[in-house]
């Protein structure tokens, strides 16, 4: 059984991401996704600071301070690009004009609720930036995370017990054992990883999961993690 | 006489303002922070001010010098966390309680500051439904949907950053620079942008990204 | 007793206008108060449309179809001058940033309530544009009218009988034969045309007029109207 | 595949278009018809529409034959009033009772399009309070005023009218065109784009005024 490792999962999830779409990637592992578009898919990276057609990161000689997306990473244009001031780039998000976002998650629950910005970490500020209008508004919410915690426990549960970001919004979740579709009966199963059961991923998850019928395997292919 | 907006130095850009001002401090993801403006007004030293800024800590602003200098009594911002291990001059102060902290999500936040320049009171969005940052809210379903209601934040001063100014307050932006800056500087009384260079002629009107009605000061920092 | 033609009363309104004001003038007789500014005085003319600077009416052969006011007329932009979409230009008219606005009118009424966008035309369509939002929202809303009607009914009211633009909006009104602010206890007479006696205004007028205690000689230069 | 909205004529830019649609319709003060596509339109024929419209019958625009072709159920407009001594097309219609009026303050008009483009089912403004235009609508007071509550109204199909158009859809206006076009293309589920030309290369992101995001299809008409 070979997990998928945090680059595959983005892999996975990039593979979904259909021609013309308008995505937004969340801060942290997503924003890898633009790397692995499926060859010929021409997309529009939107980044909730307005920049609207994000490109790759700027070379070293090639950093503009101005020029950063809502990670503050220093980025370039890709060609057809422009820049909106906040309000316009919310009212985009939240006017429902992203198609997918792609998210990183602590949990996501069986009616599609997620939990993705506060882990109640003693003694730090609260830090929710664009996360519960991306949640909230993109059509498509597609979650990419770890299937169980550090310790084991399931993120896949009948309720978040962390704080919410949105209520019923998240549509698709990418681990590195499965990739799972919310439905309005709970969780579905699209795939599975090589050598494990369905029994064992139950066991993983906090909540009923579904299997499709057409359930496949899940794979990546082979990217090494950065030192 | 014709309008000129243009001001000699930061300090001079913030006279009149006073002890328990609503301030604006734009900036986002790096790019924006009116950074000598931030340090001209710790140095102006008005107390019990309420900012309204995305980041209550960044690494490239210095927000965080107001806070040092104790001049702040309530944030509010999206992101509260610093980006160090240990607290952040903020959080410090916020867990001993001496300071008030309103967290709000990014869109709401700019939606109602754009609100108040706007001239609407309050308005329906669906972000934040269902969650602990809306609590006690009023809440209305509007088709299938549920909505809260979200009030105004109007301001005393906006300190925004900018590339160039002409003599009529008419700004342009470098690339990401823009986006809190325009609509906090229509919501503020007071509206003063530190730009990195005057621009001799009026900037051509295709050009123009903010129109000069909503500047009030400018001052160049380069 | 010689009123003051339609064009006077414009310049008289005009001379009150401050420098550095942005100032919104009304569709009609108001336009015309950008050409009697006070000597000196530096203005920003906003129209509904989103010129913000609007400057004098085109050459016959400078006529670009595209760079228009609120009323349809081919301008020129002024120095300084920019250009946003609608959006925009109300946001910046409700938010209160125009500092006066000048408007034609029916009828103003002691408490200030402005009727200046539905005469009530049979068989015709309503007309409202942007004086709703102007009235609400301009800080300073002075209007510009004949002191009575073509058959001689007074146009200040203790009530508008035609429907209101906006309610307790209207700071001073500037007519063939008097200049009338609007206070908290009603009309106060500010300037009245030599030779009309203060009973002959009262007689011409709907509701209780005070006069202030400078109340002068409402005079202005001979122009001429157009044939 | 590259993206790429440009086609071929304004009848192709229509291509889905059909009965009941809300239709957005640019221009304002003589600038911004979209002329070509309102012809394109009647050619078309859907019928039941519901126009969106700053004035149901202006001089430079073709507004009018929409309504002379009988393909028009209501209007939503500021200005309902023709130009000339003898009543509008529109207005014969509407005196007969065979087309529906909404009549809005511009800046609530505009608003309400703008609300449903950013997601915004309603807001409060001040703007019509007191008067017959919002007779029978929420009420509230904030402060020392009375607002009153506007819904977002959101359309099938805007058409605008456009400088340039890029491949991705991005636009440039010239002048006074702009008006109610860019709100109108975030608030309908299918925006069209009649531009004088299509831009060759990208156009240049500090020149774009529009995102192409907005924008599904554009053509060029000259």
């Amino acid at each position: 059984m070979t997990p998928l490792n945090r680059l595959q999962i983005t892999w996975r999830a990039a593979q979904d991401i259909e021609d013309g779409e308008v995505v937004n990637l969340g801060i942290g592992l997503p924003v890898h996704c633009s790397d692995y578009l499926r060859p010929g898919v021409d997309v529009v990276i939107q980044a909730e600071n307005g920049v609207i057609g994000a490109g790759p990161l700027a070379a070293h000689d090639k950093i503009d301070t101005d020029l950063v997306d809502a990670g503050s990473r220093r980025i370039t244009l890709r060609p057809g690009a422009s820049i909106v001031d906040s309000s316009w780039s919310f009212a985009m998000i939240r006017g429902g004009h992203i198609d997918v976002t792609i998210l990183g998650a602590f949990e996501v629950a069986a009616n599609g609720d997620l939990a993705n910005w506060d882990m109640r970490i003693a003694n730090r500020g609260p830090l929710v930036g664009g996360a519960m209008d991306l949640a909230a508004c993109a059509r498509a919410v597609w979650v990419i995370m770890e299937h169980v915690t550090r310790k084991g426990a399931p993120r896949l549960l009948e309720r978040c017990a962390l704080p919410l970001t949105a209520v019923r919004c998240v549509s698709r979740v990418y681990t590195d054992l499965a990739v799972v579709d919310v439905t309005p009966h709970g969780f579905l199963v699209r795939e599975i990883v090589d050598g494990m059961s369905r029994d064992e991923l139950q066991a993983k998850s906090g909540a009923p999961l579904a299997f499709a019928g057409d359930c496949k395997v899940l794979t990546a292919p082979p990217i090494a993690l950065p030192e | 006489m014709p309008i000129d907006k243009r001001v000699a130095s930061a300090a001079q850009s913030l006279e009149g303002v006073g002890d328990g001002a609503t301030v604006f401090i734009s900036g986002f993801g790096g790019a924006g922070f009116p950074n000598v403006l931030i340090r001209a007004l710790r140095e102006r030293g008005p107390k019990n001010l309420t900012l309204v800024v995305n980041s209550a800590t960044h690494r490239y602003s210095l927000t965080h010098e107001l806070i040092d200098a104790n001049l702040v009594r309530k944030v509010i911002c999206t992101a509260a966390r610093g980006h160090t291990k240990d607290p952040s001059a903020f959080e410090s102060r916020w867990m001993e309680g001496k300071i008030e902290l309103e967290c709000v999500p990014q869109g709401t936040f700019t939606e109602r500051i754009r609100a108040a320049g706007a001239g609407i009171p309050a308005f329906f969005t669906p972000v934040g439904f269902g969650t602990e940052l809306t609590a006690g809210k009023e809440v209305r379903r509007f088709g299938e949907r549920d909505y809260v209601l979200e009030p105004a934040i109007a301001g005393d001063l906006a300190l925004i950053r900018a590339d160039t100014a002409d003599r009529y307050g008419n700004l342009t932006f470098r690339y990401a620079q823009m986006n809190f800056g325009p609509v906090m500087a229509t919501a503020a009384k007071l509206a003063v942008a530190e730009v990195r260079a005057f621009a001799e002629e009026p900037i051509p009107h295709a050009q123009v990204q903010l129109p000069g009605v909503y500047v009030d000061r400018a001052v160049a920092v380069s």
